[in-house]
């Protein structure tokens, strides 16, 4: 399909402009060896560390390994994590601990949580969206709208500092934080799908509104269809173009969500990673942890893309544009 | 000259058992709605009937009611959140007053509607024949092979070529005049007595107006089906239907056979909207305009709705509102003078 | 057919005879009534949920803008003596603390007015910066389009496609953070959206006639795009910057809880929550009152946006600006 | 693909965290603040590197924080031959995790790892003058050598981990990730961004030693750390009953124990303390040369104030170390706080010509200093309210800001920064603290350990370097005179000594090890 | 014939308006391996007319014809692929930007939907006024109020509507003030396009007189396009028929109308539902199936798809035109050979008993 070939395409170029956009600019935050050793490191030590780091090649050159070890699936090494105080030469396996399994490791445990949030809220506010369009200006279209917007106002951490007093501390009904079992998953997962709940449930609502009001439901019924399959089949499909589209734009927030959300929970995601890395400077495992994001972000859109063509026969992927 | 050309086109008023008791009449039907600027009245007061097998045409510009009235009927319009008063009887039975579940019922299987968009009125995502489809096989509990070869069957009917093959097309892929045959067909799919077309071709050419209209007039005639037929073209009108209903500002200004009304209109509004039309049979030195222009639903003048653009009005028809007289067999209107008016034309 | 005029009556004298075909005008009352900012108004009235936000927001503005004259104590005067002291309490020099005071002993009302003023004209002036360069690149792209469109849609495509605020995250940890730094990075990330609106609302107004017209007369394209197509785009743009303003106040505070908020001692929201998260377990109201006057003025300003939004929308406006009925007028 | 591989380890991990959670039935769990960069064997000698690594990787010798004595670990006995060499006698029998006996050839393996210079390791800085190396004599005993005299090679014993050489030699980066020690507890997994978790040895030499470290031998199962940096979700962690053990609580916190049940705060002495850094006669502005200023910026703190804030802290006596030390001088006083004074100097210094337009204090911290940023910004509004205008800041991604090394001055304009800063010091000598903070740093010289200071005086640099020599008396003397002539010339507010804290579940009863290390061997259950 | 027409006939008045083999192709060039190709839509072919001062040119077809484009091509809103557009003998397409807005007085254009042609957010005075603004030196500004009022009063409101907003007016109302604005520059020519297609029935008739007084009193050229012939019939001097971006037939409005040569214009005349009840029994010339997508126009004469009397020749060739388009002629194959009265007796009777 040479839209799909095409939309790779740029895809690729728009990672490739993150790839360098986040090695120079990050270069700016300081030599890497000081930022691993600490500022009473001796001279020698860090001398030491930017010769097996390879720091003290030209950048361009640095630059040109970075990407051709993309390329190979090799992120580079951690700065934090592992071992890369000692010479190269003296491990047998090459040495350092890699981003890549840094970054891979944490990645299915943010897919979960997104997973579980995202399809929680999506669900719900599928029911309330639609609720609220059936009965528009009734006690329950206010209610959803009232929820709705309560719920995209609301600041994720201060949501999961709160759930946690509140369930965890107080109520003790839920685990404070961390990895582990299913309920482990249930507070971070209620202050990360706040916001894709009421944005959902919104758009939901709206786009459902619009769509009743359009005459091929007045022909729908004219037809003598029953008001279920009219709701559930004539409108949603059409208003399913809207929702997967803010579907998709907030499962890419919901990644930035996540990096809150993981550091309140303490949830071993690839958020918390991110964070970690930018509290020590870990260059490599920052540009990994961006370039991780960047990618899903990437394949959501291209998942959106695919599921417009199917909602939307008007789109096919040949022709799509913008 | 050849297939392509027909001798009459007029195909109406024959067959029309002029005695049989109506199979739907409306009766003093009225519907208001709540604006922002206050409670309007969108049909007031309107009373009509059809027989079987009749084409009853319903004339109006913007504004006026006509497809207002239509969608109550046919109850896409239910109070809340509209007011809606009077009564709608088909076979004796007043559907207003019947719950939702049982009108539903109704629809289709004893009226269905055309609309004037047919690109609009069909789901966009959904295919030409699941829509024709779904609601013989929802309703009648047909398998989904069956429905979609009765699908197939009423695309035939509607003069769909190649039938078979664009069931699995969507409507954007259809020209206007192919939608509207769609929509025909879907509304046909249950074999309704009345087809209300709510003006069916407006959006069309004029080339293609034509083979709608002729269409609408076969399956109504093939089937015995009445039809509604609601249009502001008087041209249209003056083909297809057998009676008409002139409304103006949610009320009747006048009903007549479509001779009566168009050689005896008896109604200022009915006789000045004749002589407005530009004519395509000859180049006039000025158009006999109709001055003003046609007020909105929530400033409704006093008394009369015409009056401030009646070259007829009197003080009197401030005041008071005209009641729809008999004027003579099948022929009223809504006018104070309409007598001394029917006298005038009528001796032209 | 006839076309004599019966002259059986007088016409009303109200109206103007029809041969004068100069004079057909119906002036004896407005055509369609506008809507009047009375029936806004009113529509707002009987909006309870919408008329609190409302006022809510309007009490926000005022102690945010009124913060120097209005807070009781000075935001950053520590008073190592009282701290964690709870809402409602009276030190032993007789200050009374209506919200209580921080973990520094400062009088957490007065912080929260400083922070409002801080966290609100961060959003402002970040939807305001964004709005200004989303808006002119938006209208430029969508009535010259051609290259410059291209150009910028694509940018504009390529930023929505990565997830702001870690980008945000990225910028801020090499600049560093700062009230201005906020702003700029605010600025950077969020004018695409207003380019994209702006656009795609040009674009609609372009092909309407009434820039044909004005074309066809001759009008220069800055004209063009200032006079006929910007004050066109008013409506949305005015919801997209409300909701803007929500969404900078809610990620100021996500970035001051990553410490790239203003420097201290500023107060801001986002920064109060931050450092005060460390005591929830001992001192609630240091982090559950900013986080609900983050909240709230959230909420606020989404319930407006959305009642705006919900009025002028051309296809469901009337059921929002109609008074409701009541039950028993109802006939049937 | 990579979807599917995704789903496939989200349903696995769902259903294994079930079952494990299940399995871990008598799991002490510790809530710690933050993730270990790696679990190699130099990391513990500092607490914060790695807490509760000790519990797997010994060293050979241990020190008594209350007497200041050493006392045997994996080493039984140790003699000093010289200044340069230290001789050990190791323990018999025992056996690193994977099996290796721990001999005299294994244990000069980890020493010369730990100390080698290629690789960069951050215990560099507590290297001595020389290098280090370790030389087998027989089966259980190892001389070190040190090329430069060095007087506390002990004290480095201390701080080194002893850890299979097996394992240096044939999988060094499992060094990193996998410790394999000689402790009561084996490494298990390393969940990364979640908790470490080590199981109990049953062949720990401890158990049928009768010179065993510790309270008592530690009989769980599995020992989990759990990391968690948000305070408040580690104070939660206990409250819930999901942890024993909380690291690093809140003062806050601490109160909150007291009036709460299930839990309770065990305070007592660290040497940790906090200091405040203000830039003198290198790179800085030439106006914090004047001594009226400096005074009154050290008389406009309110140390009982800053104390209060920080919980869990006392006024130090206006040095840099505590009581127990070589070198510390029980007459100094802190410094007196006393806005009043500071405001009179101020004056007087602006009488006398001194213009302090354009003067900025940046009080600076970093963020991995407990209560950072409230002690910044109380800081800053102590000074301010004497009338001398400040900048505050927190660098928080705190880790290493070029702004703080003394070579990044030179880039800069002259600058007027206070440098709020943690420190934390092994050594019972004030010798390594007066090097390290005050004297004059040799820009130039790569191996020189003096580069946190910013304060250049021959004088000082002189008498130092003489009593750095001096053994006994003479140095507790010398150094206490040094003392004494920094607190005259107002160069480093000693701002508060920091108290160890835990919270502590109730029905276990936790005392400080001898070393200051989290050691299950000293936690008991009560009941 | 009416005055006009002799005075058109004998070519005595000024040429206001003239179009040259105008042309417009749209869409884009699409990319073949390395070369261009052009695959773009037809939308006008080949249309050549003059416009004399003061008369009025119909230009009737179906929608998709690309009467709308043409209309477009000639006040310069699109620019046109090939051919040429003068106004006033000044050559639209040659002119530079600043020549282009000044040559844009002399020619105006009214449109068809009335409610999104006015700015909602500007009152009527002042969208009336801004041509003003533009080309200051038309009306001082001080006499520029008056005007204003004298501009409403002509279209046929009133000088206080200048105060509101175009939302408070009707359609016809609206229409009258896109006229005003028309008018205010003055032009030569006005381009109507389908500008009363929008208005109910009853209104229709008023903005038709009105634009017919307009015309008489100010001696503007009106090109008038509608899809409605009895309007274009109404007001028309001469008329041109299109299909698929091409005339195929034109000429003076009563000649075409009661005697047309294509079969086209011939469908098109007896497809219109005449309203009188007793004129039903007529034949009427029906043409199967929609006009064709302009993407792939047939071959040849572009009718034979839909042309009951199409022979080979008509799917081979193009037929050429016979005689002048602008003055009489017809673009078919077989227009000497077909007899097309027994379909428009509705229109010859009624001229004959009329």
């Amino acid at each position: 399909m040479p839209y799909l070939v095409r939309r790779a395409g740029h895809s690729a170029i728009m990672l490739l402009v993150v790839v360098s956009f986040v090695f120079f600019a990050g270069r700016m935050i300081g030599d890497p060896a000081i930022v691993m050793l600490g500022a009473s490191a001796s001279d020698t030590a860090l001398e030491q560390l930017r010769n097996n780091l390879g720091l003290n090649d030209p950048l361009l050159m640095q630059y040109f390994r970075y990407v051709g070890g993309l390329v190979q699936g090799d992120l580079g090494v951690s700065f934090r994590y592992g071992f890369a105080q000692m010479p190269a030469e003296r491990f047998m396996d090459g040495g350092g601990t890699p981003v890549m399994g840094l970054v891979l490791a944490r990645l299915p445990q943010t897919l979960y949580l997104a997973a579980v949030a995202l399809g929680g809220a999506l669900a719900l506010a599928l029911v309330m969206g639609c609720l609220a369009a059936m009965y528009p200006r009734s006690w329950i279209d206010h209610l959803v709208n009232v929820l709705s917007l309560a719920s995209v106002s609301v600041v994720q951490f201060w949501l999961g500092l709160v759930l946690i007093v509140l369930f965890a501390v107080h109520l003790g009904w839920l685990p404070t934080g961390g990895y582990g079992s299913w309920y482990h998953v249930i507070l971070p997962a209620l202050a990360l799908g706040a916001r894709p709940l009421g944005r959902v449930a919104q758009v939901t609502r709206s786009a459902m509104l619009d769509e009743m009001a359009r005459p091929y439901v007045a022909a729908a019924r004219a037809k003598g269809l029953p008001e279920h399959r009219i709701v559930s089949v004539h409108a949603l499909k059409n208003a399913g173009i809207p929702v997967v589209t803010i579907t998709g734009d907030e499962l890419v927030q919901l990644v930035t969500g996540a990096i809150l959300v993981e550091t309140v929970f303490g949830w071993p995601g690839i958020g918390h990673l991110l964070v970690e890395a930018l509290n020590n400077r870990d260059l490599p495992v920052l540009q990994g942890a961006i370039l991780a994001v960047a990618t899903l972000v990437i394949v959501v859109n291209l998942l959106v893309d695919i599921t417009y063509t199917y909602l939307n026969p008007k789109v096919s992927l040949s022709s799509r544009e913008n | 000259m050849n297939a392509m050309t027909e001798a009459r086109t007029r195909v109406t008023g024959d067959r029309v058992d002029v005695s049989a008791a109506p199979i739907m009449s409306v009766e003093g039907l009225s519907v208001g709605f709540d604006t922002p600027h206050g409670p309007v009245q969108a049909v007031d007061n309107v009373s009509w009937s059809i027989r079987k097998g009749e084409t009853l045409g319903i004339i109006g510009e913007s504004g006026s009611g006509k497809s207002v009235g239509l969608e109550t009927i046919m109850g896409l319009i239910t109070s809340p959140p509209a007011r809606i008063s009077g009564q709608v009887l088909l076979d004796g039975q007043d559907i207003l007053s019947m719950p939702q579940r049982q009108r539903r019922q109704l629809r289709g299987d004893r009226m269905a509607m055309i609309f004037q968009d047919a690109l609009a009125a069909l789901n966009p995502s959904l295919t030409i024949g699941t829509q024709i489809s779904e609601v013989y096989r929802i309703r009648r509990g047909a398998s989904r092979q069956a429905a979609l070869d009765k699908a197939v069957e009423l695309m035939d009917q509607v003069k769909i070529p190649s039938a078979r093959s664009r069931l699995k097309a969507y409507p954007h892929e259809f020209s206007g005049g192919m939608c509207q045959r769609v929509m025909i067909a879907m509304a046909l799919a249950m074999d309704p007595e009345i087809l209300i077309a709510d003006e069916p071709t407006t959006a069309l050419d004029v080339t293609v107006q034509r083979q709608i209209m002729d269409l609408l007039q076969e399956v109504r005639r093939e089937r015995g089906m009445s039809l509604i037929l609601v249009t502001h073209d008087l041209g249209v009108v003056a083909e297809c239907a057998d009676r008409a209903v002139v409304m103006y500002s949610g009320r009747m200004a006048e009903t007549a056979t479509m001779r009566d009304l168009f050689r005896t209109p008896s109604h200022p509004y009915t006789r000045a909207l004749l002589q407005a039309m530009p004519r395509v049979d000859a180049r006039l030195e000025r158009l006999q305009a109709i001055p003003g222009t046609p007020p909105t639903l929530s400033h409704i003048p006093s008394g009369c709705a015409f009056r401030p653009r009646c070259t007829f009005a009197q003080p009197r028809c401030a005041e008071e509102k005209p009641e729809l007289r008999m004027l003579a067999a099948e022929h009223s209107a809504a006018c104070h003078f309409a007598e001394a008016i029917r006298e005038e034309t009528s001796h032209d | 057919m006839t076309q004599k005029l019966l002259a059986k009556t007088e016409p009303d004298p109200s109206v103007v005879p029809t041969q004068n075909a100069n004079v057909e005008g119906l002036y004896d009352e407005e055509r369609a009534p506008k809507l009047t900012w009375k029936i806004y108004l009113r529509a707002l009235f009987s909006d309870r949920v919408t008329l609190i936000a409302a006022l809510f927001l309007i009490i926000m503005a005022v102690s945010a803008l009124g913060a120097q004259f209005l807070a009781p104590f000075d935001p950053n005067q520590i008073d190592i003596m009282n701290r964690f002291m709870p809402p409602l309490s009276m030190t032993d020099a007789g200050q009374f603390h209506l919200l209580g005071t921080d973990q520094l002993g400062r009088d957490v009302l007065s912080r929260l007015m400083h922070g409002a003023q801080v966290s609100i004209s961060i959003g402002f002036l970040g939807a305001i910066c964004s709005g200004l360069l989303g808006i002119t690149l938006g209208i430029i792209a969508g009535y010259k389009r051609g290259l410059f469109e291209d150009i910028v849609m694509r940018l504009v495509d390529g930023m929505q496609s990565l997830p702001s605020l870690l980008i945000a995250l990225f910028v801020l940890f090499i600049i560093g953070g700062g009230y201005f730094n906020l702003v700029l990075v605010f600025t950077f990330l969020q004018w695409t959206v207003f380019c994209r609106m702006a656009r795609s609302l040009t674009l609609n107004l372009r092909d309407s006639n009434f820039i044909s017209a004005a074309r066809v007369l001759g009008c220069t394209d800055a004209r063009i795009m200032l006079r006929h197509i910007l004050p066109n785009m008013v409506a949305p743009l005015m919801v997209l910057f409300t909701l803007e303003v929500a969404i900078l106040i809610l990620s100021e505070a996500s970035l001051s809880f990553l410490g790239f908020g203003v420097q201290p001692p500023n107060a801001s929201w986002g920064r109060m929550i931050a450092s005060g998260r460390d005591h929830i377990n001992t001192a609630w109201w240091l982090v559950t009152l900013p986080g609900l006057a983050i909240f709230l003025t959230a909420l606020a300003l989404n319930l407006l946006a959305g009642w705006c939004r919900a009025v002028s929308d051309p296809v469901h406006s009337s059921r929002w600006l109609t008074p409701k009925r009541k039950q028993n007028k109802q006939e049937g | 693909m990579k979807t599917r591989q995704t789903a496939l380890a989200i349903t696995l991990a769902g259903v294994l965290a079930g079952v494990t959670s299940l399995a871990l039935a008598d799991t002490f769990v510790v809530a710690v603040p933050q993730e270990p960069q790696d679990l190699a064997a130099q990391g513990i000698y500092k607490e914060i590197n790695a807490p509760g690594l000790r519990n797997v990787i010994e060293p050979l010798i241990m020190m008594d924080a209350d007497s200041g004595d050493y006392v045997p670990v994996l080493a039984q006995d140790w003699e000093v031959i010289d200044d340069t060499s230290l001789r050990l006698h190791l323990r018999e029998g025992v056996v690193f995790h994977d099996g290796t006996p721990m001999d005299a050839e294994a244990v000069a393996t980890s020493i010369e790892f730990v100390w080698d210079q290629e690789n960069a390791f951050t215990i560099q800085e507590y290297a001595g003058p020389g290098r280090i190396s370790a030389e087998v004599e027989d089966d259980l005993t190892v001389v070190v050598h040190s090329s430069e005299p060095d007087p506390m090679l002990d004290f480095r014993m201390s701080l080194t981990g002893i850890t299979s050489q097996d394992q240096i030699e044939n999988n060094p980066s499992a060094h990193f990730t996998q410790p394999l020690g000689t402790g009561p507890y084996a490494f298990e997994d390393w969940d990364q961004g979640s908790s470490w978790s080590a199981v109990r040895n049953d062949d720990w030499w401890g158990r049928a030693a009768d010179d065993v470290y510790g309270q008592n031998i530690p009989d769980y199962d599995r020992v989990r750390f759990e990391f968690r940096t948000e305070s408040s979700s580690r104070m939660a962690m206990i409250m819930a009953g999901e942890a024993d053990i909380v690291v690093s609580p809140q003062s806050s916190d601490c109160e909150r124990a007291e009036r709460l049940d299930g839990f309770s705060c065990v305070t007592g002495p660290s040497s940790q303390y906090i200091y405040g850094r203000l830039d003198y006669s290198l790179f800085a502005d030439e106006r914090l040369e004047d001594p009226r200023i400096r005074a009154a910026i050290f008389h406009a703190l309110s140390y009982e104030g800053l104390a209060d804030i920080l919980g869990l802290a006392s006024v130090p006596q206006g040095q840099l170390g505590t009581p127990d030390m070589t070198g510390f001088n029980d007459a100094l006083e802190q410094y007196a706080s006393d806005p009043q004074r500071s405001m009179e100097l101020v004056q007087q210094a602006q009488a006398d010509g001194v213009n302090l337009n354009g003067l900025r204090v940046e009080v600076m911290g970093r963020d991995d200093t407990p209560r950072i940023g409230e002690l910044v910004e109380a800081i800053g509004a102590m000074i301010e309210a004497v009338g001398i205008p400040t900048r505050q800041n927190v660098q928080t991604p705190a880790v290493a800001n070029p702004r703080f090394r003394i070579s990044e001055y030179k880039a800069e304009a002259p600058r007027a920064m206070m440098q709020v800063h943690v420190k934390e010091n092994p050594a019972p000598d004030f010798g390594l603290n007066l090097h390290s903070n005050y004297a004059c740093p040799d820009l130039d010289d790569p191996s020189g350990v003096s580069r946190s200071s910013v304060f250049c005086d021959e004088e000082f640099d002189e008498r130092l370097h003489e009593a750095l020599t001096l053994i006994g008396e003479e140095r507790h003397e010398a150094m206490q005179e040094l003392n004494a002539f920094l607190h005259e010339r107002y160069v480093i507010i000693p701002l508060a000594l920091l108290d160890r804290a835990y919270l502590v579940r109730d029905g276990l009863d936790l005392t400080f090890g001898p070393d200051g290390r989290f050691l299950l061997a000293n936690v008991t259950q009560s009941d | 014939m009416t005055e006009q027409q002799q005075a058109v006939a004998s070519g005595q008045r000024e040429v206001v308006l003239r179009a040259e083999q105008l042309g417009k192709v749209f869409g884009k060039t699409v990319r073949q391996g390395w070369r261009r190709v052009d695959q773009g839509v037809r939308a006008v072919n080949d249309v050549n007319f003059e416009l004399h001062r003061g008369e009025t040119l119909g230009l009737v077809g179906e929608s998709g014809c690309g009467k709308s484009t043409l209309a477009r091509l000639l006040v310069r809103l699109m620019d046109p692929t090939e051919g040429r557009v003068e106004v006033l003998g000044q050559n639209l397409l040659e002119l530079k930007r600043e020549d282009l807005r000044q040559a844009r007085r002399r020619i105006q254009m009214i449109f068809q939907d009335p409610y999104s042609s006015l700015n909602p957010r500007m009152t009527v005075g002042e969208i009336i006024g801004e041509p003003w603004q533009v080309f200051p030196d038309i009306v001082p500004p001080a006499q520029r109020e008056a005007r204003i009022g004298e501009l409403l009063q002509q279209v046929g409101l009133n000088k206080s509507d200048a105060d509101r907003y175009p939302h408070q007016f009707s359609g016809g109302q609206r229409q009258r003030i896109g006229i005003a604005r028309a008018l205010a520059v003055e032009p030569e020519v006005i381009i109507c396009d389908e500008p009363v297609s929008a208005l109910d029935v009853s209104v229709q008739a008023q903005v038709i007189n009105l634009l017919m007084d307009i015309q008489r009193d100010t001696g503007v050229s009106y090109v008038f396009i509608a899809h409605d012939l009895s309007v274009v019939r109404q007001i028309s001097d001469r008329i041109m028929v299109m299909y698929l971006g091409e005339i195929v037939e034109g000429g003076a409005v009563d000649a075409v109308y009661e005697s047309p040569q294509h079969p086209y214009t011939t469908a098109l005349l007896s497809s219109i539902p005449v309203h009188d009840p007793e004129q039903q029994s007529r034949q009427v010339l029906k043409l199967p199936g929609e006009v064709p997508s302009p993407m792939n126009p047939p071959s040849g004469c572009k009718f034979h798809t839909r042309c009951p009397y199409a022979t080979e020749i008509c799917s081979q060739e193009v037929p050429a035109v016979t005689g002048d388009l602008a003055v009489r002629g017809v673009r078919c194959h077989h227009a000497s050979t077909l007899n097309f009265d027994p379909y428009i007796e509705h229109i010859t009777g009624r001229v004959a008993s009329g």
